[in-house]
C-alpha cells in the first residue's frame, strides 16, 4: 500500500464514477415519461448492489458484531433486490399497446 | 482464479445494469432491461459468494430467505402505494450500505487510508440520514404520521448545525481513526438529520425527496465501491445518483422550482394563497346524467387524470368509461402531466394497470396542441396540474409552471369532492370559467355513475 | 508489481475502456447525419491523444533512437491535432441558419 | 505533486472529449464542442510537459514547431478534399501509435508483463497496418494511384496468411520478450498487410474503410492506453474506436451492404451491371434555356446533389441559382442522401460552404415525404442514390439501398456529363423515365448558364 499505487488507484476510481455517472445521465435523461415510476423501482433494485459488501460482512464470520450487521445488510438488499425487480417487471406487463389488449 | 471470475462476472454485471438502464428507456425494450438487470445482479451475487473468504455460508442463507419472504409481498402492493413503497425500499438500501460502513469501521478502523476513511464516513452518513429520512417519507406518505409540514423558528438553522456537526466530527474521525468513541456520534447526529430533514416537508412534497433520497442511496453505495475498491458498486451506484438527480430536476422543472429551493428545504414552506380578492363567482355543476350526454354527444375527448384518480382508485372504473365510449365511436385520450399524482409517471403506471393501451396516453405538449379540437375535456382529480392561473398569474404560487390547457377544450368537466384546493393550495379559476362543469363526487363512483348512464343509454 | 496488483489493474483499465466505449457509442449514434464529416475530423483531432506518449518518449531523452521515434511522433500528432481542430472549426463556421446568413 | 497536477488535467481532459463529442451532435451547440476538445488537449498536453522525467523540451519545441506548420495548411484545403486529408491524417495518427509502440518495446521490452506486452503488439499492428493503408487510401482519392480495384486469384488468403503471420510472430514475440529480431518482422508484416488490404478495393469504397481505419487508429491508441497505464488514452482510443465503427455502419446500411461484407474485403470486387436486355431506349434531353423555364414555372424545386457536384466544385454555382430562385418566389430544398458523395455528410460540408442555410437540407426520409409534391427534381452530379432499381430490381446490385424518390416528382432534371454509370457501375432507369429530362454538361458550367439564363429572363 504505498501512496504513489493508493493515489493511482483513486484517480482510476474517479474515472470510473465520471463515466458511469455520465453514462447514468446520458441514458436516463432519454428513459421515456411514461417510464418514469417503473425507472424508480429498477433503480432501486440496483441500488441494491450494497449487497456485495453485505455477504462479505456475513461471510467472513470475523466478528459476532460485523456477522449480524452483514446479515442484517444482506437482508434488506435482498428485499429491495427480489422486490425491486419484480415490481419493475409487474409494472411493465401493465403497458400494453392496442393491439396487445385486444389479443 | 476465483479473482480473476469475480473480476469477470463484476465487469459483465456492470455491463448488464447499464444495458437495463438503457433498454428500459422505451416501453418495446424495457422488459429485456429487467431481465438483464436481474441477471447483472445474479452475476454479481455469484461472484461474490464464490470468494475464498466466504467460510460461513449459513446466515447469507437466511438472509436471502428473509429478504425474499418480506421482498415478494412487497412487490404486489396495489400500484397506488407505489410511492411509499419506494420510500421503504430506500430506507433498507440505505440502512445495508450504512451498516457494512459501520461494521468495515469496527474491523479495520486503522488500517485505511485517510481517502478511504472519508469515503466511508461519507457512505455512513449518507446511509443513516437517507435511512431516517425515508422511513419519515414513508409514515408521512402512509400517513401513519402527520403529512403536514411542522415548522418552527430558526428551523434551517439547527438543522443545517446537526449536518455540520456530524461532518465536523467525521472530518475528526477521518484525522484520527482511533478515536472511535466519534463513530456512534456521528452515526447518531446522521440519522437525527435524517428525521429533521423530513418534518418541515409536507406529504405532498415527498416525491421529489424520495428522488432525492434515491439519489443519496446511490451515492452511499458508490463511496462504499471507494471504500472497499470495488468498481461494480461505484457503477452502479453512480446510475443510481444519476437517475434520482435526473427525476428530481424533472419533477423540479414541471412544478417550475429551482433544484436549489428544493435542496435548500425551502419547500414545506406552507404556500398560502393569495386570497386579496374574495368575490363571489358561480360555478356551475352538473349530474351524471347530464355529463354523460355531453360525453355521449363527443366525437372526441381526452381525460386528465391526477391525484384524485389515484386516491379513489378509479382507473378500472375510467377503463370501463374508456370501453363503452369506444363503443359508442367517441374517441377517448388522456393527456398526462409531468407531475399530476404523487410521483413521476403515476398516472402512466395506473393507467397501463387498467389496460388502457400506452399508445393513448398523450404527454403533455402533444395533448396542449390537440386540446382546441377537444370536445370535452373530463378532468379526473386533478387541479394543479390544470390551473390556467399558471399561465398569467404572477401573484400564483404556481405562476410559470406548465399545465395541460385544459380550458382551450370546447366543454371541461371537472370530477372532484369539493371546491376546495389541491396540492398548491390554490384555487383554481378553471372552475369559474363559463364552459366549465364540476361534477362533485368521489372520483371511482362518479365514473362508475357515467358508465352505468352511459351503457343504460346504449341499451335503449 | 506483484501479480495480483497488476491483475486488479487490467480490471480496472478493461472497466474504462468498456464504460468509454459505452459513451462513444451512445453520444456518437445521436450526433446529426448533416454533421457527419466535422464528426470524422473531431475524433482524428481527438487520436490525436497519441501526443501524450509520444512527449514522454522525446523528452526523456533515453536513447537517441526513442528520441528520434518520439520527435517524429510528436510531429505526426501535432499534425492531427491543429490540422483537426481548426478544419473542424472551420467546418462548423459555415453551418448557418437562414436569418444568420442574412445578416 | 507533478503527478497529482497530470492526473487532474488527464481527468478533465478525458471529460473533456466526451463533451465534444456530446456537443457536437447537433449544430447549436458543435462549435462549443470543439472548443472544449482544444481545452481537453491542452490539458492533456500540458499534464504532460510538467512531468519530471521530461527532461529535454528541444525535440518537443521542434515537433510542435513542425506539426503546426504542416497542420495549418491542412485545416485550410478545399472542402472537396476533406476525404483524402482524412485518410492522410489517419496515417499520421496510426504512424505516432506505432512509432511509439516501437521505441516502448526497444526501451523495456523484458520489463512488461505479458498482458501489456500482448497491448503493445496490438498497439504496433494496428498502427503500422493503419498507416500504409491510410496511405494506400490517400493515394487512391487523390488519384495519386490508380483507383480501380486490382483483384487477383487467392487474394483473400494471402492477404488473411499475412495477417495471421504477423499475429504468430506477435505471439511468440509475447511468449518470449527478448527474441527482438521478430520485432521488425512484426512491424513489415503490418506494413505490408495495410498496403494489399486496399489495393483490391476501388477508389468509391474508399469511405467506408477510412472510417474503419479511423477506428483502427483509435482502437491503437487505446491499447497504448494499456501499454502506459494511461486512463486518457484508453477513453480517448475507444471513443474514436466506436465513433468510426459507428460511422462505417452507418454507410453499409445506406448502401444496403452487410457489414461483414465490407469487413472480409469483398469490397472492390467489380459490380458486373446486369445488362441481359440491350434494349435501345430513348432518353428526353434539354437545354439550359428549356431548363431554367420548367425552374422559373415551377413553385417547388428540390436539388439533390450527388458526387458530381463534389467534382464539378459546383456548390457556390448552386448557391447562385438558390438566390436567383429565391428571388423569384421559387422554393428550392435539397435532399441530402446519406451516402450522396464519397464520405458521410459530405453535401452537407459542401453546401454549408456556399453558405445554403442548413434549415433547407432535409434528410432522405423527409425529403421521400415531400417529393411527391414538388415540381422539379433537380439532379446534380448524383446517380445512384436516385435509382429507382434500388427499390424493385431484385437482380441490381443496389437492390434495397434506400434511395431519393425523386422519380415521385412531376418533372425531373438530371445534370451529368453522359449516359454513363455513377460508382455503383448500374444504368439508371431514372433516366428513361417519361418525366425525365437529361442536361448534359459539366455540372458547375450548367448550373451557372442555368443562373444565366434565370438572372436575363428576370432582366426582361
Ligand atoms: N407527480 C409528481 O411527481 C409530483 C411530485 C411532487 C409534487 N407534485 C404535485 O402534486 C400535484 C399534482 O397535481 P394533480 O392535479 O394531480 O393533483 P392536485 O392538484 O393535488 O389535485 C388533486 C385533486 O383531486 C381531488 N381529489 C382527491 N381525492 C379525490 C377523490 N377520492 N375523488 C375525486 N377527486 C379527488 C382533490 O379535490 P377534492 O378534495 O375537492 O376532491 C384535489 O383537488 C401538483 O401540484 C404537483 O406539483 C407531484
Ligand atoms: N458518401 C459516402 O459516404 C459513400 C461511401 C462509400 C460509397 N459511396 C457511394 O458513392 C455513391 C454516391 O452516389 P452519388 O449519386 O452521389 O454519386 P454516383 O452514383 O457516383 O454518381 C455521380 C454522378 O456524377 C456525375 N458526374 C461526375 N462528374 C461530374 C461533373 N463534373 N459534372 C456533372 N456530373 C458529374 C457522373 O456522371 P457522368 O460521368 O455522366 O458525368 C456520375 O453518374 C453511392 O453509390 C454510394 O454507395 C458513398
Amino acid at each position: 500500500m504505498d501512496p504513489a499505487h493508493q493515489g493511482s488507484s483513486i484517480v482510476l476510481l474517479l474515472y470510473i464514477f465520471m463515466l458511469a455517472a455520465f453514462i447514468g445521465f446520458e441514458v436516463i435523461r432519454r428513459v421515456s415519461p411514461l417510464l418514469h415510476t417503473p425507472l424508480m423501482s429498477l433503480t432501486n433494485a440496483i441500488s441494491a448492489i450494497a449487497v456485495v459488501g453485505a455477504i462479505g460482512l456475513a461471510g467472513k464470520a470475523e466478528t459476532t458484531f460485523s456477522t449480524i450487521l452483514g446479515t442484517v445488510a444482506v437482508t434488506a438488499s435482498m428485499i429491495n433486490i427480489v422486490g425491486g425487480y419484480l415490481i419493475t417487471y409487474r409494472m411493465l406487463r401493465m403497458f400494453k399497446k392496442k393491439e396487445q389488449i385486444k389479443k | 482464479m476465483n479473482e480473476l471470475i469475480r473480476d469477470v462476472c463484476y465487469l459483465a454485471a456492470a455491463a448488464s445494469f447499464i444495458l437495463a438502464l438503457k433498454w428500459l428507456s422505451a416501453v418495446p425494450t424495457a422488459r429485456r432491461g429487467v431481465l438483464i438487470g436481474v441477471a447483472g445482479m445474479v452475476l454479481a451475487v455469484s461472484g461474490t459468494l464464490i470468494q475464498k473468504e466466504i467460510v460461513e455460508y449459513k446466515w447469507i442463507v437466511i438472509a436471502f430467505v428473509l429478504g425474499t419472504v418480506v421482498g415478494v409481498p412487497l412487490a404486489n402492493i396495489p400500484m397506488t402505494a407505489v410511492p411509499q413503497r419506494t420510500a421503504l425500499s430506500h430506507a433498507f438500501g440505505a440502512l445495508a450500505a450504512a451498516l457494512v460502513g459501520t461494521a468495515e469501521y469496527y474491523l479495520k478502523a486503522t488500517k485505511f487510508t485517510h481517502f478511504e476513511l472519508s469515503a466511508l464516513a461519507l457512505e455512513v452518513v449518507l446511509g443513516f440520514l437517507t435511512f431516517t429520512a425515508s422511513l419519515m417519507a414513508f409514515g408521512k406518505l402512509q400517513e401513519l404520521i402527520p403529512t403536514r409540514p411542522i415548522t418552527y423558528k430558526n428551523q434551517n438553522i439547527v438543522n443545517l448545525g446537526v449536518l455540520a456537526a456530524a461532518i465536523i466530527c467525521s472530518v475528526l474521525l477521518v484525522l484520527d481513526p482511533t478515536k472511535s468513541y466519534l463513530f456512534p456520534i456521528i452515526a447518531g447526529l446522521a440519522l437525527t438529520f435524517g428525521v429533521m430533514l423530513i418534518v418541515p416537508i409536507g406529504g405532498a412534497d415527498m416525491p421529489t425527496v424520495i428522488s432525492l433520497l434515491n439519489s443519496y442511496a446511490g451515492l452511499a453505495a458508490s463511496a462504499m465501491g471507494f471504500v472497499l475498491d470495488n468498481k461494480l458498486l461505484i457503477i452502479a451506484g453512480a446510475l443510481d445518483g444519476a437517475s434520482g438527480l435526473i427525476l428530481s430536476i424533472i419533477m423540479c422543472k414541471a412544478m417550475n422550482r429551482s433544484f436549489t429551493n428544493v435542496l435548500f428545504g425551502a419547500f414545506g414552506q406552507v404556500q398560502t394563497a393569495s386570497s386579496g380578492e374574495v368575490e363571489q363567482r358561480t360555478v356551475r355543476s352538473a349530474t351524471a346524467e347530464e355529463a354523460a350526454s355531453f360525453l355521449e354527444a363527443a366525437s372526441s375527448v381526452m381525460v386528465i387524470p391526477g391525484y384524485g384518480m389515484a386516491v379513489a382508485q378509479a382507473q378500472h372504473k375510467v377503463r370501463e368509461l374508456f370501453d363503452v365510449l369506444q363503443k359508442k365511436g367517441v374517441e377517448m385520450r388522456f393527456a398526462i402531466h409531468p407531475v399530476a399524482g404523487r410521483m413521476p409517471g403515476h398516472m402512466n403506471v395506473l393507467l397501463a394497470e387498467a389496460d388502457i393501451p400506452y399508445d393513448k396516453l398523450l404527454e403533455m405538449e402533444d395533448a396542449n396542441s390537440d386540446l382546441p379540437q377537444v370536445d370535452v375535456a373530463l378532468v379526473i382529480g386533478a387541479n394543479d396540474v390544470t390551473n390556467p392561473a399558471a399561465r398569467h398569474d404572477k401573484n400564483s404560487p404556481i405562476y410559470g409552471m406548465p399545465i395541460i390547457d385544459v380550458d382551450k377544450a370546447r366543454t371541461v368537466m371537472v370530477i372532484k369532492r369539493s371546491m376546495n384546493p389541491g396540492f398548491a393550495g390554490v384555487e383554481n379559476e378553471l372552475y369559474f370559467e363559463p364552459q366549465t362543469l364540476m361534477l362533485f363526487g368521489d372520483a371511482k363512483s362518479f365514473v362508475s355513475d357515467l358508465v352505468k348512464e352511459l351503457s343504460g343509454g346504449g341499451g335503449h
